[in-house]
């Protein structure tokens, strides 16, 4: 063990904390000083990181440690992290840290909403610091099974239904997942656990790899909404609350394509070459076709989280492309999705909060009422078309560059259509921003209604800052994320 | 004759000897000493379980008619754990008008039904193993008829008593052929002369049917849930943890010893056995309303995923299942505490009652959901390293197929696990069960539970010393 | 020429602080720090200009390319990386002139025109926004670089266009403006992969070593699809449409932007690519000349007919860039003595446009500010009350109707002849495009300032100085810009080429430019009886082609066709469907799992039926299953 | 005169039937249990028989014979107490009145 995890012995002691408190003033101490705790030991560890590389350590993980936990399986508990994982605990924890804010006001159980919250943020810590498959699959499921309580209980709208549905399809993917773990040990051997020494076997032969490379990819593929296992995504995200619908498109859902370029085309790349066709195609129309969807709806959450299928999709299919390039493109999209998903899914929380509807025939106008709100509206919306200077262009820019490296009509074909997947974008985004933020108020009721309190603000603007400064400042990250891909990748390249 | 043999027996001597104090106890104690019954109980357990606790080496006594391993010590005392634990949990349903006259012959009729599973497990001999069967039966007829001025108890125990000597008597038949063709009941004996002849397939058959019919595996299950409803709370949590897991473990250790040269043959017939128990348990239970039949096709659904770690016949198996007992037991029990406590205070057992539960009692809410989760599998809890670790076992053996199916069928389970939870936190209700304060007994079973349920898992320890035994036949 | 980096980095920094201030700084300050980058910038940017030109040429006598700022941006691969820098010759120093110039005179402009409007602040921000995203564009080191700011230019379009957001025309313009662009970059961005693929680099010369080894055949591709995102921004047909409305925007917005600067994008992405076109994709090339003058015949026609002063002009503009595409497109070698004089003209003309259309956008505004509004029918006899307006409106006209001694008299001759030298069609079918130029413009002119008197409701007065200063200033520069020796300065292979006019083509285009403008003071000039304001005028050109007429006042239903594909196509047989199969067959699927499941749990429940013998059925026929399973394998 | 194994285990296979047929078929719950014992006795014959026959050396039949005797005494004994319970609670013994726990 070492200070990795402190990413999940703070959940842990936040849990504890949580638990001893009597009031709210005490939960919102608890968690401001918890998620901060977070942010600080992220923002601590990129320089960390960086420091590391510098000094010309050449590993594909830093930190490592390692603690026998369940010896005769060769279970461990083992840490370490690269580039990509430092980009995703960064991420997570900057969006579990606004997340915080964006429910500072939560009044129903607030005690118990943030005890699941912050077992949900160890989750996904610890899934981001493992290296261990079962460790990983352990923290993979601890983060799935709160998301049936905190939507359940404190979503909207067809809440029961919803929270089932997503609980339940993605304990199915995780069904397909165990069966893809269990594959890959036994494959390798059944000497180790730890993805860095079964990567250095190298030893699942091709015709297992052919088995269970589509079961792992399908099972982490749920989570990141690949067609057709995403329908989980717009009702889930419609009924969630603000923070956990932040957290769990700006989070979770990345465990899924962290988890497949990780676990299955990290430990199986020979039958990841042979088949990403079949993935590629699926996640080809996720990306067109959560674009087309998300033109014709009219519940803004239900917008967002097709736009999301899209741009999950991008991510699952830049992966695919197998390159240095597009993979980086793919965390870069991982972390741009997340945090500008985020963003939206706060902003329209906080607008739900005030105008209690997300039917957007019944907004309009509220760049007059709520200019604050409206104007980081439409920041979001810009980087999720792509603006260059915020986060999703460099994403998507390094993703087609990426993908057009191959030469082949197949994944030219599917380059551009995906390609073409930012007019769509641009389409929905401008049509929802004329409608819901442009024009004058069509409901006089929403007059009355205030702008953003202070620690909505600070949730926003933190989550601005991160999209911008990704976006005007790309080439560090860039590097990171390129340096660290380079060893998955270059399993895949005989 | 080697006296110093009994001392390997010590278990089951000293249980018989719980069993004679408490009758004893029950017969000459006065009015006044009657209240003391039930600390003495659990008391007298403790003691057995340090009994049992005491280091033994491997066996073979009374001329192979009993086997004694570590391993076997260690399952019985998870079950002596387990009975210790229902013993906690009786108190407020023995202090019934209509019970606290007879709470001396539930001590008693319990420690005999587990005296039975003691022999059956270390049976070396199919005679003191079907001795042992029987004795883990009959009592438990008693026990299923315990209510017996209630009419469900009473038709539940008819039920169980006529299944069980019809299972019984299909079960001996078996036996009978075995013995017809191999001239032999000793299980050391007994592997060289099975060669699987059609004989020996039915006999196999036969006997794997009783056996079924004990862990209530798909389709001899048919008088669990009934009985399980029908019986006095407390009942059905010892029947569907203490009886199953024994019956279980006995089973892989007949398998392996026994049937070892008709593997092929049992794999075959575990494989659909437990996709059908799976499967159509977790169908049932999806339209289950009364919690306690839920929780019989939830815990036969439990029994097919306990047959994944007999099906590899492994070392690995034999492990996960112990443990998979170790941990079900933990979650099980807990379950069943709260459903019981809350039906003694408020008489309601349907799922309905069961909305805005965690508004009144948020506390035994919690509990039964952490229950709920170890049951579905969900981690950090106990119950997702057992499933995790039996799955390992069954994928071992090569059942890819067979573990993807059960893996699904965690889904199912889950769905119907969320439904109880949903009920407690999110279903509104106008009048919720009122808050009630449980008795210390029941509470220190649900501390037990709970404790069990978080650190089994965790503290891998237990996992290990349970490996540690070995193989264990 | 390090100080270069200020040009950027001035707006930049004025958008941030005018963007994060907001409305806690007052107007007039906002207003003031906008105007004063602008004006340091402008001053920058002549310096640039002036040391870029001033220093000796090279001895194939170009001027260097200097490149004092670049830096990897963003990585790709070990070739493939977006750089941000900041690259100067000729042209892209002539774009910084025009740019900050017409940038500078906008941000004083707004100040009289702007006055009072909500949002003063937020205008003045995008105003600064833009201005470094066009900046940045002209300076862009790579292609890459060029697509980043093109899209942020596009953006800041979208703003300004949207800057009256309470307004459904103008949302709706914006966000027409935004998504055909966006489209047309679409095109831009595959043709920048393919590029960068076979040329092996994202900078503008490239790896010839990559380029050889089969790269070839694909850069025609590339480079068409890159113009296609440059027909776009610069509105060629059939990519136009979201130009006109984009007038939606306030007036020196559309100066700026929509005349001026961003939409002759274009046209600089096809100059600075022009070695490539010349050098690997002639065909192209070609397509786009004719792509360019079809735009400006089909744009000059409808603007014929338009009755906004501001769509005319719109029209105009679209007209004017198909001049300019088209001077580019009739090149066919790189050498300005033989055939490669297009390159220079288009340039010239740029420049000449930038100053004449933006002095004519700002006139416009100007009457627009004393009318009150767009439309030409409640215009006429203006000539009275507002005489400055008129006379620089005059010259503007003059200037684009290409009439001597004025600029674009000028740079259109020189379009004209390298039109002739390409093909005499060509030549013949632009000098009559430019006689219909004339003809609108001077409709234009003669209804806005003479004609008919409407009655208005409040005497029209002259604009203040504040928005007259820059009319005269761009005025000034309309009368001078002609005599600037332009060839010294750019041309196609970078060696000085001596402007010389071509008698014929001039006096050709003279002639029929004189005629056109005496039909149309034949037409409009009259000073009839005063009719109630919103009378339609009388349109003699109805009764001639009426057909023609009602197609082209319709804007030859291109819109309708846009409308039908985005709404009936895309929306009701793609998106709807496709939202529909998601809910109902997709996530039917699913949620008929669940069903099944929940079904066949509700339907074998009679299996328990609670009999015992039922049970000892099932028990025995368990029993014999497992014998018979066993007996058959 | 000696009868041959076979003869015995016709017997007690026919007893197995028939007992099993009794408890799928008869209506009263005594009636069954008597059938159940009709079934434990066939297994018991079959003990003795195979002892006999097969392996006459030995005598572990005869022990099963006896205990498998003793335990369905026990059996019956619990059983035919159930049943006094049910005939209390219901005042009969039909089968099918004892389905209340179902589905």
């Amino acid at each position: 063990m070492n200070f990795l995890s402190l990413y999940v012995l703070i959940p842990l002691l936040m849990l504890g904390a949580l638990w001893a408190c009597r009031n709210t003033r005490q939960i919102r101490g608890v968690m401001a000083a918890g998620s901060s705790a977070l942010l600080i030991l992220s923002i601590a560890l990129v320089f960390l990181y960086i420091a590391g590389r510098r000094a010309g350590n050449t590993d594909s993980m830093l930190f490592t440690a390692d603690t026998v936990w369940y010896a005769p399986l060769n279970i461990h508990y083992s840490t370490g992290v690269d580039g990509i994982s430092v980009a995703m605990l960064l991420l997570s924890s900057v969006i579990v840290f606004t997340g915080t804010f964006a429910s500072w006001k939560m009044s129903y159980q607030t005690k118990e909403y943030f005890l699941w919250y912050s077992l949900l943020s160890m989750g996904v810590f610890g899934f981001f610091i493992s290296t261990d498959l079962f460790a990983m699959f352990m923290f993979y499921e601890i983060a799935l099974i709160p998301m049936y309580l905190l939507i359940g209980i404190w979503g909207s709208g067809r809440k029961e239904y919803s929270a089932m549905k997503l609980t339940l399809m993605l304990m199915g993917g995780s069904a397909f997942l165990l069966s893809g773990i269990l594959g890959i040990y036994f494959g390798s051997g059944a000497t180790t656990m730890n993805i860095l020494e079964i990567a250095g076997l190298h030893n699942i032969p091709f015709d297992q790899q052919c088995i269970w490379f589509p079961v792992t990819f399908i099972g982490f593929g749920v989570l990141g909404a690949l067609f057709p296992f995403h329908t989980w995504s717009p009702d889930g995200h419609a009924s969630a609350p603000t923070a956990v619908s932040m957290l769990h498109a700006g989070v979770l859902m990345k465990l899924g394509g962290y988890g497949c370029f990780r676990i299955a085309m990290y430990l199986m790349p020979e039958a990841a070459g042979q088949l990403s066709w079949i993935f590629l195609i699926l996640t080809g129309i996720s990306v067109i076709y959560g674009a087309f969807s998300a033109c014709v709806q009219t519940d803004l959450k239900y917008i967002n989280a097709y736009s999301s299928v899209s741009h999950c999709g991008l991510v699952l299919f830049a992966l695919l492309m197998m390159n240095a390039t597009a993979a980086t493109g793919a965390v870069l999209q991982m972390l741009s999705h997340g945090l500008m998903t985020a963003l939206f899914f706060a902003l329209i929380g906080m607008i739900y909060g005030r105008t209690h509807t997300r039917d957007i025939r019944e907004l309009g106008g509220l760049m007059k009422i709520m200019p604050f709100l409206s104007v980081c509206y439409v920041i979001a919306g810009l980087a999720n078309l792509g603006l260059p200077g915020l986060s999703g262009f460099v994403a998507e820019m390094t993703i087609f560059t990426g993908s057009f490296q191959h030469a082949d009509p197949f994944h030219r074909t599917l380059t551009i259509i995906a390609a073409a997947s930012i007019v769509i974008t641009a389409v929905y985004i401008l049509r929802l921003v004329g409608k819901i933020l442009y024009g004058d108020p069509v409901n006089p009721q929403h007059l009355k209604l205030t702008d953003a309190t202070w620690e909505e603000r600070l949730s926003v603007i933190c989550l601005i800052t991160a999209v911008a400064g990704l976006g005007l400042a790309p080439w560090w990250i860039s590097r990171m994320i390129g340096e660290s891909v380079l060893p998955v990748i270059s399993q895949m390249i005989p | 004759m080697d006296y110093s043999q009994f001392l390997h027996i010590r278990s089951e001597i000293s249980l018989i000897a719980v069993i004679m104090s408490l009758l004893l106890f029950d017969l000459l104690a006065g009015a006044r000493m009657r209240k003391y019954f039930q600390p003495l109980a659990c008391l007298l357990m403790l003691l057995q379980i340090g009994i049992n606790l005491t280091p033994g080496r491997s066996a073979y006594l009374f001329g192979g008619m009993y086997v004694h391993t570590p391993m076997m010590t260690a399952v019985k005392n998870i079950l002596t754990v387990g009975t210790l634990i229902t013993f906690l949990q009786a108190n407020t349903w023995l202090k019934r008008e209509d019970t606290v006259f007879k709470q001396g012959e539930f001590y008693v009729l319990t420690l005999s039904t587990l005296l039975g599973m003691y022999f059956m497990i270390s049976a070396g001999n199919f005679m003191l193993f079907f001795i042992g069967l029987e004795t883990a039966s009959v009592p438990m007829a008693c026990l299923v008829a315990f209510d017996k001025y209630r009419h469900h108890s009473a038709e539940a125990g008819a039920k169980y008593i006529l299944t069980a000597m019809f299972s019984s008597g299909l079960l001996l038949y078996g036996l009978s052929l075995i013995y017809g063709s191999t001239g032999t009941l000793y299980f050391e004996d007994l592997p060289d002369k099975i060669t699987g002849s059609p004989l020996q397939i039915m006999a196999f058959a036969f006997f794997f049917a009783g056996m079924a019919f004990k862990i209530s595996l798909v389709p001899f299950h048919l008088w669990t849930a009934d009985v399980y409803q029908g019986a006095p709370t407390q009942v059905t949590g010892y029947l569907s943890v203490v009886s199953k897991g024994s019956a279980v473990f006995a089973l892989m250790t007949v398998l392996i010893k026994v049937f070892a040269p008709m593997i092929s043959q049992w794999q075959h017939t575990i494989y659909w056995i437990v996709i059908a128990t799976i499967t159509i348990a977790n169908l049932f239970a999806l339209r289950q309303q009364n919690l306690k039949r839920f929780l019989a096709f939830s815990s036969i659904s439990q029994a097919g995923y306990l047959m994944l770690g007999v099906i590899g016949g492994s070392a690995a198996g034999m492990t996960a299942l112990v443990y998979y007992v170790l941990v079900y037991m933990a979650a099980n029990l807990a379950a069943f505490g709260v459903i019981s406590i809350i039906e003694q205070k408020s008489g309601k057992i349907e799922t309905a009652d069961y909305n805005g539960l965690y508004r009144t009692n948020p506390r035994l809410a919690f509990i039964l959901t952490l229950a709920l989760f170890s049951l579905a599998g969900i981690p950090p809890f106990a119950g997702f390293f057992s499933k995790f670790f039996i799955f390992m076992a069954a994928f071992q053996s090569g059942f890819h197929v067979l573990v993807f199916i059960a893996l699904i069928n965690t889904v199912i389970s889950l769905y119907y696990y969320l439904l109880i939870v949903k009920a407690m936190y999110i279903n509104p209700n106008e009048t919720p069960i009122a808050p009630f304060k449980s008795d210390g007994y029941t509470l220190i079973s649900l501390v037990l539970c709970t404790g069990g349920i978080v650190a089994i898992g965790i503290v891998s320890a237990i996992y290990q010393s349970i490996h540690a035994l070995g193989y264990g036949l | 020429m390090k100080f270069t980096i200020f040009i950027l980095l001035l707006p930049a920094f004025s958008f941030l602080l005018l963007a994060l201030a907001g409305k806690r700084m007052k107007p007039a300050v906002a207003g003031g720090i906008g105007t004063a980058v602008s004006g340091i910038v402008t001053v920058l940017s002549c310096m640039t200009a002036f040391l870029y030109f001033g220093a000796p040429r090279l001895q194939d006598g170009t001027h260097a390319v200097l490149i004092p700022y670049n830096a990897t941006w963003l990585p790709f691969t070990e070739t493939l990386h977006i750089d941000m820098g900041i690259l100067l010759d000729p042209i892209s120093v002539m774009m910084l002139i025009v740019i900050s110039t017409v940038s500078l005179m906008v941000h004083i402009y707004s100040f009289g025109y702007m006055k009072g409007e909500k949002g003063f602040q937020r205008y003045y921000a995008f105003l600064s926004l833009f201005t470094m995203s066009m900046l940045g564009l002209v300076v862009a080191t790579n292609i890459f670089q060029m697509y980043a700011f093109w899209e942020l230019v596009g953006v800041s379009s979208y703003l300004l266009i949207g800057f009256y957001y309470t307004r459904p025309a103008a949302i709706a313009a914006s966000k027409k403006a935004f998504i055909v662009t966006r489209f047309a970059d679409l095109g831009f961005l595959i043709g920048i992969l393919v590029y960068g693929y076979y040329a092996g680099t994202y900078s503008f010369r490239p790896d010839m070593v990559a380029l050889m080894s089969g790269g070839v055949a694909m850069l025609p591709l590339a480079l068409g699809l890159m113009f296609v995102g440059g027909a776009g921004k610069s509105a060629m047909f059939p990519l136009h449409i979201w130009l006109p409305d984009a007038m939606e925007g306030p007036t020196p917005v559309s100066a700026l932007i929509h005349a001026a600067t961003m939409v002759v994008a274009g046209v600089y992405l096809v100059a600075r690519m022009f070695p490539l076109y010349i050098g690997f994709a002639p065909g192209v090339l070609e397509a786009i000349g004719w792509t360019g003058a079809f735009t400006s015949l089909f744009a000059a026609v409808i603007a014929c007919v338009q009755t906004d002063i501001k769509r005319v002009l719109a029209f105009s503009t679209i007209s004017q860039i198909g001049f300019m595409i088209t001077s580019l497109g009739v090149c066919t070698s790189l050498d300005p003595q033989q055939g490669g004089l297009g390159y220079m003209a288009s340039m010239f003309h740029l420049f000449t446009h930038a100053m004449f259309k933006a002095l004519l956008f700002l006139g416009a505004g100007s009457i627009i500010h004393a009318v009150h509004s767009n439309e030409m029918s409640k215009m006429g006899g203006l000539h009275k009350y507002m005489p400055v307006t008129h006379i620089v409106f005059l010259i503007a006209c003059l200037s684009i109707a290409g009439i001597p001694v004025f600029s674009g008299f000028f740079s259109k001759d020189e379009i004209l002849t390298a039109c002739f030298g390409y093909s005499p069609l060509m030549g013949w079918f632009m000098t009559g495009v430019a006689a219909i130029t004339a003809f609108y413009m001077f409709r234009l002119y003669f209804q806005i300032f003479w004609g008919r008197n409407p009655r208005y409701d409040h005497t029209p007065h002259e604009s203040p100085a504040t928005m007259t200063f820059p009319l005269v200033f761009l005025a000034a520069a309309t009368c001078m810009a002609g005599f600037i020796p332009f060839g010294d300065f750019i041309s196609s292979n970078g060696t000085a080429y001596h402007i010389h006019i071509d008698k014929i083509t001039a006096a050709a285009s003279i002639a029929a430019a004189l005629m056109a403008i005496g039909l149309a003071a034949l037409k409009y000039a009259r000073t009839g009886p005063i009719l109630p304001c919103g009378d339609d005028l009388p349109d003699s050109a109805r009764g001639l082609f009426p057909a023609l007429h009602k197609a082209a006042s319709h804007r030859f239903y291109i819109d309708e066709i846009y409308q039908f594909i985005t709404h009936k196509i895309i929306f009701a047989c793609i998106s709807r469907p496709i939202a529909w199969i998601d809910r109902h067959i997709v996530d039917g699927f699913f949620n008929a799992l669940g069903w099944t499941a929940l079904i066949t749990g509700e339907e074998i429940r009679p299996m328990q039926s609670g009999h015992i013998q039922q049970y000892a059925i099932w028990f025995l026929g368990g029993a014999l299953a497992i014998t018979v399973l066993l007996l058959l394998i | 005169m000696n009868i041959p194994m076979e003869y015995y285990l016709a017997v007690s296979t026919i007893m197995m039937f028939a007992g099993i047929y009794g408890f799928l078929t008869r209506r009263n719950l005594l009636a069954m249990l008597i059938s159940v014992e009709l079934m434990l006795n066939s297994v018991d014959i079959n003990f003795a028989v195979f002892n006999r026959f097969l392996f006459p050396g030995e005598l572990e039949g005869f022990f099963f014979t006896v205990f498998a005797i003793g335990v369905s005494a026990a059996e019956t004994a619990i059983a035919i107490a159930i049943l006094i319970n049910i005939y209390r609670n219901m005042r009969n013994i039909q089968v099918e009145n004892i389905n209340e726990l179902n589905g």
